[in-house]
């Protein structure tokens, strides 16, 4: 196992400039998870740390050593690709065992090896088939059978999940996290989801536009994201966002809106009075009560668990969730409070926390 | 006929470092072979073997190319500066050769008595601005074959002059299934079918002043003459698609009268049509005799640094022995006196017929760019058959193009 | 590392564009030089005459009737074989019974050389032995045998129906790639908004294989331009020079009649018109693959 | 009648015509080979013949000196493949999986030379045999083919390569692989159907080659299958044709088989091939 430390770290293609100046540190064990929209240079950074990218300026280390000129095979490291990447003409057991065949292990431990993997993974009956004779989900296996085997001293996972179904997606989350709890493997890994992010990761890197926005572990950022930007991209349905000016008031600080609509709002010191803020509040802090503010309901999804309702506060839109069932009619006038403790204040030039 | 190719690359390597100065091939000699038949590799195979037994020292290297890519291959290799030692040439192509200082002039070599052994009809071709500029190695003259069955089945006689063929020709297309007279239109010696019926109505090739001789009234007779048969149905239709070996076709299935040929003719009627009541004959005459002479030059090359070796050679090969089964093999008539004088040449009612020309024998000249001035009376001819021009038209075109290839 | 990463593919291309220079290369420059000299018939440079090569060619009328003679049996052959090859595709490209054999026998001519073809055909229209009017006598369809090769006129029509005949199986193998690369679900699409099989012809499949007609185009132009066997073997050109294209004429020149300058010169002239199509080609087609390159390297 | 069935009876129509010209020469090589010497000139000329005079392969065989140029062409088309893969296979990965400065210029290249005909060559090209001494020597052949082939095998391979997914041999390099080990071992097995489909085009080319072999090689022994039936035609006295027949279909007839069996492949590598 082995520490790695990202260090200014850009990357261009051409005149393209896709990483800007990239600092990480994952501590050793630790399960990071690089997320961020599609195009954020998650995927680019880390096929830098595997190798398969140069690295344009600043310094990848693993363990004690800048690795920025060593080739993807001394790195030693162990990579799941988006599509798995199985090689279509050897048999699982060919393809688990491929890495140690490289390495010159003497059959025995290879057949030791693949076969414990394949255990863990649920593989043994699959050994002597081809890839095209597996199912998705059994690929992905594979694919994970293949870095296991390494005893690698980091895993690199490039979007494992994407091309699986919603529930198999949820099952191999699972799996994955319970392999690291028992292996204890410093990993890396890269996806767009959330989700999977919040439920996997030990500290989570929010990337936008070859940017970390902010690193921490998942709570931790949900509870205080730094800025706009993560506030809306982690938590799902996502924060809601109401633009306004801070005001205080009769010792009440609350957040006027276009319409004039007054959120209640925590006294924050940082926050000057008639400061353009963003007002963020997630869905499920929502209160229904008759002292809160009105809205208008516009449409009401149950999904089972919870209810969301969608509703128009004072000209803005707003999502709440709640655990209890109530079938509100569109058009039906409700209040919504608040714990005022549970808002975000956002500067809305910075997009920053204030 | 089997040289492997070890030896024939390492030749090639050598003959190239020959030609860039460096005198390393002393003792090999490359001989380019015209393929007359498929005897003709073996036959100088043999010959080669029998004379490298008696010299040790010197290697004959045998390349046999066919006819019709000899002069191509030639061109190509002088071009690259591979050109052989010693090779078989067209004799029409010997005065390019001379021209440009590819043909070693032989007099230096030639001994009284080897050349002695040489008939002089022969020789006279070879001879370029007074120097013997080659040796004949190969000779055929042409003659007229008759298929005597129709001939009698029409009630014609075979002809001697040109009128009595027309009238011949005309009884048996009207009498039989077949044609009276094969005309060939297509493809190699299509001018040589002409140039048959020019020089037996007294015309020739160039006239004196070495200008064209298409633009005079012999050649127009002679055309004419051609086209007046092909109009009137005695010859076979459409001669544009009928090239030498097609005409012979024609005439070994018995569907036409008389075709004028070589003497390679004889063995494929023997061997396909043996029951093929033929007679040779001289060509027919409208006001002189005549007959083509072809003959074939052994030349030896300016560049080759080995010419002792390669003329002794050469000398070896014109012994009677090996003369004698070369003509026979291939069926060509004898260029040296010793063979000529053999029963075979005498006796032999076939190839008396064909040597019985000689005497008269008339030989393309040998002039800068004869084949393309060939292949402008070949164009001409065409175009007169396929009714595109008038003889008159046609040759006096072709005859103006001559003269500004000749420059004249 | 990273200087011998940018190096790297050049060194992986760079043999084989070394092999490529040198034997294309060269000659090219060797033909260009030898063009501007006067020859000897046996190679022999004697000395620079500037244009004076060109200058002869151009006057002569039989290079001019060659040209003309090129331009006819390129656009005719090519044009021919893709107006016949495409309906062929379509058939073999649906289902029907003995499809296999079908698309085996249109291949046939493909797996022959263009020698061997022409030597077949030349014995089958051999006008007294040759069983093309062995066949067409028997059928009653005519009484004389037809002499195909006597005659310009007739022999270039056979010479350019033989050129047809083997050019369309290359072709067609384009055409059914082209077919088979074709999205199933436009088909479903377009047949769910009302369009007859016409309509799909002209509005899906027409413009989706655009990019393999223009390949058709391209090469066959290319292998029509500069095929030598068929007409070389069946008639040399002849009668009277009349089916004489420019590769035939620069043949003789070069090999028969000795003309090496000419024949450089038209090697050369024949080299222009090449680049000249080439050079459209990139514009026009090659201008398609340089946005999908470019959309490629955005991802 | 089913629908299908009447399909096919129409499309089977529609192909009739070609068909039969298809066939036709076919028809002629196989009654000309196989009838008597006697019986190849008669008028009317018909396509019976008494018996199946198998002699004449034999004669053939022996007398034309078929089974040297068998091997010659043998020789020349599997040599130049060969050579053919050996330089378009790196040059064809370059161009599917790096960037390059030149790349546009090298590809403006390959089409250039795609474009080239040996024949207009020719000349240039005997003479430079002639300086590299290798005039009369099958290498010629092999090198010339390989350089006028190697346009069309690049572009055909690199069309195919670019449909490998590279993370393939991404994985193999974090697996352990040198570039040289995952290209041996994972490259190259995958691209098996493209260099099997490109292999089958420069060998048809190869021995189908007619102009080049005609001025290179100058020794009968070395003459490849199309110039060795060709001399059996050209300027000759006496056309042998039961013997050139016999000799074409033995020249054809094998090569015919294999593609036909192979033109499933050849259609997908176009679909692969012909538009990149």
């Amino acid at each position: 196992m082995a520490a790695v430390t990202i260090q200014n770290v850009e990357k261009t293609f051409g005149t393209l400039k896709v990483i800007h100046g990239v600092n990480i540190e994952v501590k050793e064990h630790e399960f990071v998870v690089l997320v961020g929209p599609s195009g954020c240079g998650k995927s680019t950074l880390l096929r830098m740390i595997a190798g398969l990218e140069t690295i344009s300026d600043g310094e990848i280390v693993i363990g004690e050593k800048v690795v920025n000129n060593v080739h993807p095979r001394d790195r030693d490291i162990a990579m799941v690709f988006q599509n798995y990447a199985l090689y279509p003409h050897m048999s699982i057991f060919d393809n688990m065992g491929f890495s140690l065949k490289l390495r010159k292990r003497s059959k025995a431990e290879i057949e030791k090896k693949v076969n414990e993997a394949a255990g863990i993974l649920n593989l043994v009956p699959f050994l002597q088939r081809e890839p095209r004779q597996l199912s998705g989900g059994q690929r992905q296996r594979v694919a994970m059978g293949r870095a296991l085997v390494r005893d690698a001293q980091v895993f690199l996972f490039d979007e494992p999940l994407s091309n699986l179904d919603a529930k198999l997606r949820v099952t191999m989350r699972t799996e994955i996290k319970a392999l690291h709890q028992r292996l204890k493997t410093t990993s890396i890994y890269v996806t767009h989801d959330q989700i999977e992010a919040m439920t996997m990761a030990d500290r989570i890197v929010v990337m936008n536009a070859g940017r970390v926005e902010q690193i921490g572990a998942p709570l931790e950022l949900y509870d205080h994201p730094g800025n706009l930007f993560v506030a809306g991209f982690l938590g799902s349905p996502s924060m809601n966002f109401i633009e306004g000016h801070f005001s205080r008031s009769d010792g009440e600080a609350v957040v006027v809106t276009e319409a004039g609509t007054r959120l209640p709002a925590p006294d924050l010191a940082d926050a000057k009075e008639g400061q353009a803020v963003v007002f963020g509040v997630r869905p499920e802090h929502l209160i229904l009560g008759a002292n809160g503010v009105e809205a208008t309901v516009e449409v009401v999804e149950p999904t089972g668990a919870n209810i969301e309702v969608f509703a128009d506060i004072g000209g803005a839109d707003i999502c709440a969730v709640f655990f209890e069932r109530h079938l509100f009619e569109p058009g039906e006038k409700i209040g919504l409070g608040w714990d005022t403790g549970k808002v975000h204040l956002f500067d809305k030039e910075s997009g920053q926390r204030i | 006929m089997t040289p492997n190719k070890k030896t024939t690359l390492a030749v090639s390597t050598l003959a190239l470092l020959a030609w860039s100065g460096a005198a390393l091939a002393e003792t090999t000699v490359d001989f380019t072979v015209a393929e007359y038949s498929s005897k003709t590799g073996p036959y100088f195979e043999e010959v080669a073997a029998a004379f490298e037994a008696e010299n040790p020292d010197i290697d004959i290297n045998i390349e046999v190319v066919p006819w019709d890519t000899l002069l191509q291959r030639l061109t190509t290799d002088i071009a690259g500066g591979a050109a052989p030692d010693i090779s078989i040439i067209g004799t029409r192509w010997l005065l390019d050769f001379a021209e440009q200082g590819i043909a070693e002039p032989v007099d230096d070599y030639l001994t009284p008595e080897f050349k002695d052994t040489f008939i002089d009809t022969f020789m006279a071709p070879s001879v370029i601005d007074g120097q013997i500029m080659g040796l004949p190695v190969a000779a055929s003259a042409r003659a007229m074959l008759i298929n005597k069955d129709l001939y009698a089945e029409a009630g014609a006689t075979p002809p001697t002059t040109w009128d009595e063929l027309y009238e011949a020709s005309k009884k048996i297309s009207e009498e039989t299934d077949a044609f009276g007279f094969g005309l060939q239109g297509k493809e190699i010696e299509t001018d040589a079918y002409f140039y048959y019926s020019l020089w037996t109505h007294g015309g020739d090739i160039l006239k004196e002043d070495g200008t064209s001789g298409l633009d005079t009234p012999a050649a127009l007779e002679a055309l004419t003459l051609y086209k007046k048969m092909l109009d009137e149905g005695l010859t076979q239709p459409s001669p544009t698609n009928y090239s030498r070996e097609d005409l012979f076709n024609l005439f070994k299935q018995g569907q036409v009268g008389a075709v004028f040929t070589f003497p390679m003719l004889i063995p494929q009627i023997q061997a396909e049509a043996p029951d093929l009541n033929y007679e040779v004959m001289e060509f027919p005459v409208a006001t002189t005799k005549a007959t083509y002479g072809v003959t074939d030059t052994l030349m030896m090359f300016a560049d080759s640094d080995v010419k002792e070796e390669a003329w002794k050679f050469i000398e070896f090969a014109y012994k009677d022995e090996w003369r004698t089964k070369f003509d026979r093999g291939e069926g060509f008539l004898p260029v040296t006196k010793g063979v000529a004088a053999e029963d075979y040449y005498t006796t032999d009612k076939d190839i008396a017929g064909f040597a019985a020309g000689l005497p008269h024998a008339k030989f393309a000249p040998t002039i800068a760019n004869w084949e393309e001035i060939a292949d402008v009376t070949v164009r001409a001819v065409q175009k007169v058959y396929l009714d595109q021009a008038t003889p008159e038209s046609a040759l006096t075109e072709a005859a103006e193009q001559i003269n500004s290839i000749r420059g004249k | 590392m990273k200087s011998l990463d940018g190096m790297k593919p050049l060194l992986m291309i760079l043999p084989g564009l070394a092999l490529a220079m040198f034997i294309i290369g060269y000659p090219i420059y060797d033909l260009g030089f030898t063009s501007l000299q006067e020859v000897s018939r046996f190679g022999k440079l004697l000395g620079f005459v500037g244009f004076d090569n060109f200058r002869e060619v151009f006057s002569d009328p039989l290079f001019w009737a060659s040209l003309n003679r090129t331009v006819i049996w390129t656009v005719t052959v090519v044009l021919s074989t893709l107006i016949i090859s495409l309906p062929i595709a379509l058939i073999l490209n649906d289902d029907f019974y003995g499809r296999g054999l079908a698309r085996v026998i249109i291949m046939l001519p493909w797996a022959v050389s263009l020698t061997m073809t022409a030597v077949v055909w030349r014995w089958a229209l051999n006008g007294r032995a040759g069983l093309l009017n062995a066949t067409l006598m028997n059928m009653g369809l005519i009484d004389e045998p037809i002499e195909w090769l006597a005659e310009a006129q007739l022999a270039f029509t056979v010479e350019i129906l033989v050129g047809i005949l083997v050019s369309i199986p290359f072709t067609t193998t384009i055409f059914l790639g082209g077919l088979s690369s074709l999205p199933r679900d436009s088909y479903e699409a377009s047949m769910v908004d009302g369009a007859t099989r016409w309509d799909q012809f002209r509005h899906i499949t027409l413009p989706l294989m655009k990019p393999f007609i223009n390949i058709a185009i391209v090469l066959n132009v290319i292998y029509v331009f500069n095929s030598l066997p068929i007409i070389w073997v069946m008639t040399e050109g002849g009668p009277a020079n009349g089916t004489d294209i420019l590769v035939t004429y620069l043949y003789k020149l070069a090999f028969r009649f000795g003309q090496l300058g000419e024949a450089a010169a038209i090697s050369l002239i024949m080299f222009g018109f090449l680049l000249l199509f080439t050079i459209i080609y990139v514009a026009l087609v090659m201008r398609g693959e340089r946005q999908t390159d470019t959309i490629e390297e955005d991802e | 009648m089913s629908a299908k069935l009447k399909k096919s009876l129409l499309y089977w129509l529609m192909l009739s015509p070609l068909v039969v010209v298809i066939l036709f020469p076919f028809g002629v090589m196989f009654v000309t080979a196989f009838r008597p010497r006697e019986e190849l000139f008669v008028f009317p000329p018909r396509w019976w013949f008494s018996e199946f005079r198998w002699s004449n392969f034999v004669e053939m065989w022996e007398k034309t000196n078929f089974g040297q140029a068998l091997f010659n062409s043998l020789y020349v088309s599997i040599a130049a493949t060969a050579l053919g893969l050996l330089l378009s296979i790196p040059a064809a990965y370059a161009l599917s999986r790096y960037r390059f400065p030149g790349k546009s210029a090298y590809r403006t290249f390959l089409l250039m030379t795609q474009m080239m005909s040996p024949i207009v060559l020719v000349l240039g090209l005997f003479r430079l045999m002639v300086v590299l001494g290798m005039v009369n020597n099958l290498n010629s052949l092999v090198l010339t083919y390989a350089a006028f082939n190697m346009a069309f095998t690049i572009w055909m391979l690199q069309s195919y390569f670019s449909t490998i997914p590279r993370d393939l041999e991404e994985a193999a390099w974090i697996d352990g692989a040198t570039h040289f080990k995952s290209l041996i071992k994972i490259f190259l097995p995958l691209a098996v159907p493209a260099i099997a489909v490109t292999s089958i085009f420069s060998f048809i080319n190869g021995w189908n080659e007619f102009v080049l072999a005609l001025t290179m090689i100058r020794s009968s022994d070395d003459y490849t299958l199309p110039v060795q039936i060709y001399s059996q035609v050209a300027g000759r006295y006496q056309v042998e044709w039961h013997h050139v027949m016999a000799a074409t279909i033995l020249a054809t007839v094998p090569v015919a088989i294999v593609f036909s069996w192979l033109q499933k492949y050849l259609i997908r590598g176009m679909a692969l091939g012909a538009v990149k």
